[in-house]
């Protein structure tokens, strides 16, 4: 059952990264499908595209937009780890290499939000 | 006469029937070459082997991405983008991230939609749907890029 | 329901499994069928730790290895057998290599030997301590290469079907519908094991519940020797998980409360190498003449591994590590292990010959199960997994030499349906006011109270008398679970059912034999008497209890002499 | 001292949770609490058991949300005991799974050493050092109690995919120096429903009551089979 693929219950915090990583890839690739639906607009003129942009970026949309920052964040350091695990390296060292991946990713999430809350709010 | 046990999810039958028409199981070996017909069995290792270098491409592009949108407030503006899109390096660059954005998607949504049964019984018509796919959004993203 | 197999074996351990691989390799014609009570890797075979052995190296010899088994036998092992079967050994070894069995090896590459109790050469090869799950394993994994050999996983053995004293099939229960099944064979092998579970403190699997004895038994077919029960010295408190001989073997010590090496006094030569059975009586004296040591479960003897060093036990006794870790909450690398003695093998079983032919035509029976008579009185450590080997492959061979040249007669339908009606009708449906496990409780202390290391005739006496009211008493039993379906209720009351036979033979047979010979010690006759007792006790079913008899020992070149290490 | 133990029980219709108080020595297993409830309360409670010193694999259950052998469970550990068959296996009764897939699965990847010159009659001692052996040991010690296989994400939505159990199996004998018998294995390890869908969640080794560690064997044997692919692309 698909529910299995998102059980953490009683299971170690590899199953929690495996589960977020294939919900971060499907929400993703959502995204993908709509920036590049979204980046249409920029053939259709400038207007166009400025009111899609005064749609999106905006304070009430920032919550959203440090979501899809975290999902890529995740998604690209844990993609690295597996990376490093799928080429036979440092298995013994896994759960080491799991907590630097967490880490990492909430130090890049932390800075790269802060900045972008400094853009938005200006 | 009555088999004792029945064929099994895998192709694997486990049983002899009884009295009259007494067949000894096989190890079905042609079975299982006949379920991974050529395509897909030459496509996994290739697929695995793209899925993980295009992921550590796309660490980079994606990185970068994001630091150059939203670097400042007029990295946004209508302007900047069409100058910058206008620019045949980053064209390139932008076509080869396309691509590679597009595969490693469709093809992550390939590996999840294969882990389950319903990828098992349609392995071709998933492989081939998610080819499309990424091909239709390739072009797509393109057009973009020509346009400017 | 009814199946048809030219061959059918019971059992899926050692003995079973090699005898299925040379059932298949002596013709890719034949059919042949694994019944199993559980699944075959969850035999009991895979608890055997300690090794095999085997003749291979320079230095060691037949003669040598053969005399090591009589003598270890206390001269009741039939000499004939013991010849053949250890100079079958050492092919069989090379057999479990070549199909990748991963034996320690060593430096050079080569099977590396170690020292076991008895024996006079280093002749133990071993995998580790795991030697009996690594030869489980390697065999089931052979068998997967035959398509001829065809498994039925849990389906529990009832009856032998037996006309004109030939053998025309079994039935068995398959455990997932709970519906009896008839296998239709020529040839029938069974490999059903010990009766281990007769004794409350045993190294045994659960499920050793000596069936195929049982069966075979009121089938009248008779139990050789089933009076020598071996008592292994080294089974830890208070679980009674084995602690392999190989502790020993690798040079462990057994001590007492005041830290004695005590085995000086016993067997000065052999030290804790002696054969199980006289390191076990010194270990029980020592703890009945109270130089235990106490704790909350019993006194105990400490096997002391502390000068081994944490290196060589990680190589050589992982399991043993892991188990007393696990189990008794000791590593061994910084203090002794608390072990006690514990009903570990049969020596009895069904009577065959050196063929492993019993007396119906085309029912074999081959390890522990079986009594071809290798280890007579006391079986020397690591000839165990040799027996299922050499004797595995012999009934393979022999069954299927005889279902090549056999037809297949129809078991009459009515003979099933009896049978059907008796488990089903008569005794999964009928109300009674005992409750069986009760009885099994009641069982294991009489053995463990009258039948155990050191007996004597008013004990066993008592014992008899308690077995017999059990067996009354089960005959009201009930069982609770009604449904068909894995209805392991009744497949347990139907063991103890079974349990019940074989402690009677036991006890039967140990009352009977008035003198003192291997694992047999008794009180009240403390010398071994090879005048009026170098003979085997046969054992046969009656409606009004047992019927015992006697056929001699058969002695090619080693003549009787006393027993000393 | 009295636990009380929580068992997911199913009689072929219906699943429901029941409960039952047993008295608790130092040293008791899930195991013996559990025969205990079969012997003295409930004599319907099913369940699986053989060995009860962890080599048989027979008794792998959920206990407490996390797949264990009940016979190495010691009860004074837990806090309040909750048993469940484990997951990705048709629960038949009460703890009972069915295995006969699992087994079946374990048949078509050929687990034995594949030898051109292998001979019944006359078997030879093959030389292996204690190096070699120590390659492949540690992936031969699999007790096939189907723990692993109960937590793989991937193994819970796909019923052909093989599993840690049995794709470490050939890891085993791929690494064994006897083997000569690669290129069949690969041809059924490098498939859709072989190491390619392995994504590393890694939980098999956490919940591994032997420490095989399969998710190394599956990584490793990945490795083995793109460069196996590589080989054969260019031949």
């Amino acid at each position: 059952m698909l529910v299995d693929w998102f059980r953490i219950k009683g299971r170690s915090l590899h199953s929690l990264a495996f589960s977020f990583h294939r919900l971060t890839g499907i929400v993703l690739m959502i995204y993908l499908i709509l920036h590049l639906t979204y980046l249409t607009s920029l053939r259709f003129g400038k207007e166009s595209y400025e009111y899609l942009i005064s749609l999106t970026v905006r304070p009430e949309t920032l919550p959203f937009d440090l979501l899809l920052l975290l999902a890529t964040v995740f998604h690209g350091v844990n993609g690295i780890r597996l990376v490093i695990h799928e080429l036979g390296f440092v298995y013994e060292k896994r759960n080491l290499i799991l907590y630097l991946t967490f880490g990492i990713v909430l130090i890049v999430w932390l800075y790269a939000g802060y900045l972008m809350f400094l853009l938005i709010m200006g | 006469m009555k088999e004792v046990k029945n064929v099994n999810v895998i192709g694997l039958t486990i049983t002899g029937k009884t009295e009259d028409d007494r067949v000894v199981r096989s190890d079905n070996d042609s079975n299982i070459n006949e379920e991974n017909k050529m395509d897909t069995k030459k496509l996994e290792p290739i697929a695995f082997i793209f899925q993980l270098f295009s992921g550590i491409l796309l660490a980079v592009f994606v990185a970068s991405h994001i630091y150059i949108t939203h670097l400042n407030e007029e990295a946004l503006k209508y302007e900047s983008v069409v100058e910058r899109l206008s620019n045949s390096t980053i064209k390139v660059i932008y076509f080869l991230f396309l691509v590679i954005v597009c595969f490693h998607a469709f093809n992550g949504l390939r590996a999840i939609l294969l882990d389950t049964n319903f990828g098992k019984r349609n392995a071709r018509m998933v492989n081939l749907l998610c080819l499309i796919i990424s091909i239709v959004s390739i072009l797509y993203g393109a057009t973009l890029l020509i346009s400017f | 329901m009814k199946v048809q197999h030219d061959i059918v074996i019971v059992g899926g351990g050692l003995a079973g499994l090699r005898a299925a691989i040379a059932s298949a390799e002596r013709s890719r014609k034949l059919e042949i069928a694994i019944i199993s009570k559980t699944y075959p890797i969850r035999c009991h075979s895979v608890c055997a730790e300690g090794g095999t052995a085997a003749v291979l190296r320079e230095g060691d010899s037949f003669d040598l290895h053969a005399w090591d088994t009589i003598k270890g036998s206390d001269f009741l092992a039939d000499q004939d057998a013991v010849e053949f079967f250890v100079k079958e050994i050492p092919s069989e070894i090379l057999r479990l290599d070549n199909w990748g069995c991963p034996w320690s090896r060593t430096k050079d590459g080569r099977i590396a030997q170690r020292a076991f109790g008895g024996q006079s050469f280093n002749r133990t090869v071993f995998a580790a301590d795991r030697t009996g799950f690594h030869e489980v394993h390697t065999l089931y994994e052979r068998t997967l290469m035959y398509p001829n050999i065809i498994r039925y996983d849990e389906y529990f053995l009832t009856n032998l079907i037996i006309e004109d004293n030939e053998i025309r099939g079994v039935t068995a229960i398959e455990l997932k519908s709970g519906d009896l099944i008839l296998f239709e064979a020529k040839a029938v092998i069974l490999a059903t094991g010990g009766a281990g579970r007769l004794y409350g403190f045993t190294t045994y699997s659960h499920q050793v519940t000596g069936d195929g004895m049982a069966i075979a038994y009121r089938a009248g077919i008779p139990l050789k020797d089933m009076e020598f029960f071996q008592f292994h010295p080294t089974g830890l408190v208070p679980s009674g998980i084995l602690m392999t001989e190989a502790c020993r073997g690798e040079g462990g010590y057994l001590r007492n409360k005041y830290g004695e090496r005590f085995m000086e006094k016993y067997a000065p030569e052999m030290m804790e190498l002696a054969p199980r059975d006289v390191v076990s009586r010194a270990m029980w004296r020592e703890i009945v003449e109270g130089r235990g040591i106490e704790s909350e479960h019993g006194a105990y003897i400490a096997l002391d591994l502390t000068h081994l060093g944490e290196e060589r036990i990680d190589e050589r006794l992982p399991l043993i590590r892991d188990a007393a870790k696990k189990f008794a909450g000791i590593d061994p690398v910084e203090e002794p292990i608390p072990v006690r003695p514990v009903a570990h093998y049969t020596m009895g079983g069904i009577h065959t010959n050196i063929n492993t032919e019993t007396q119906v035509r085309g029912l074999y029976a081959a390890g522990e199960v079986a009594c071809v008579s290798i280890h007579g009185a006391n079986r020397l450590g690591s000839n165990s997994t040799a027996e299922c080997l050499v004797f595995g492959r012999v009934a393979g061979e022999r069954a299927a030499d005889y279902a090549l040249k056999k037809e297949f007669r129809h078991v009459k339908s009515e003979s099933f349906k009896k049978e059907e009606k008796k488990i089903f009708d008569d005794f999964l449906k009928k109300s009674g006011d005992e409750n069986p496990y009760e009885i099994k409780k009641e069982l294991t202390k009489v053995m463990d109270d009258n039948f155990w290391i050191f007996r004597n005739g008013e004990d066993m006496k008592e014992g008899v008398k308690k077995i017999r009211e059990l067996k009354e008493r089960y005959k009201n039993v009930e069982i609770v679970d009604k449904s068909r379906r894995f209805n392991t209720d009744l497949i347990n009351t139907m063991e103890i059912g079974f349990m019940l036979d074989v402690a009677e033979v036991v006890a039967i047979g140990a009352l009977m034999r008035k003198e003192s010979r291997g694992s047999h010690y008794r009180l009240d006759y403390p010398e071994r008497d090879d005048k009026n007792w170098l003979k085997h006790t046969l054992v046969y079913y009656n409606e009004n209890g047992p019927i015992v008899k006697y056929i001699p020992v058969k002695i090619t070149k080693w003549m009787p002499v006393e027993r000393k290490y | 001292m009295e636990v009380e133990i929580k068992v997911r029980r199913f009689n072929g219709e219906k699943s429901y949770w029941q409960k039952y108080r047993v008295p608790v020595l130092s040293g008791m297993t899930v195991l013996d609490a559990l025969l205990y409830i079969k012997e003295n309360i409930d004599a319907t409670l099913s369940f699986r058991y053989s060995c009860r010193m962890g080599v048989c694999g027979s008794c792998a259950v959920k206990i407490n949300n996390k797949p264990r052998l009940a016979c190495e469970t010691q009860i004074l550990q837990l806090k309040d005991v909750q048993i469940e068959p484990i997951n990705n296996f048709r629960v038949i009764k009460d703890l009972i799974t069915d295995f006969d897939d699992f087994f079946a699965k374990h048949r078509i990847v050929k687990p034995y050493l594949i030898r051109k010159n292998d001979s019944y009659e006359k078997p030879v001692e093959m030389i292996q050092t204690p190096k070699q052996l120590k390659k492949y040991y540690r992936y031969s010690l699999c007790i096939k109690c189907g723990a692993c296989n109960s937590v793989c994400p991937v193994s819970s939505t796909r019923d052909d995919y093989l599993g840690p159990a049995i794709m470490t199996t050939v890891y085993r004998f791929m690494t064994d120096n006897r083997d000569e018998g690669k290129d069949e294995r690969f041809k059924i390890v490098s498939s859709e429903r072989g190491v390619w869908r392995c994504h590393f969640a890694s939980e098999c080794s956490e919940v591994c009551p032997k420490n095989v560690e399969p998710a190394k064997a599956v990584q490793k044997l990945r490795i083995k089979s793109i460069i196996y692919e590589i080989k054969k692309f260019f031949k």
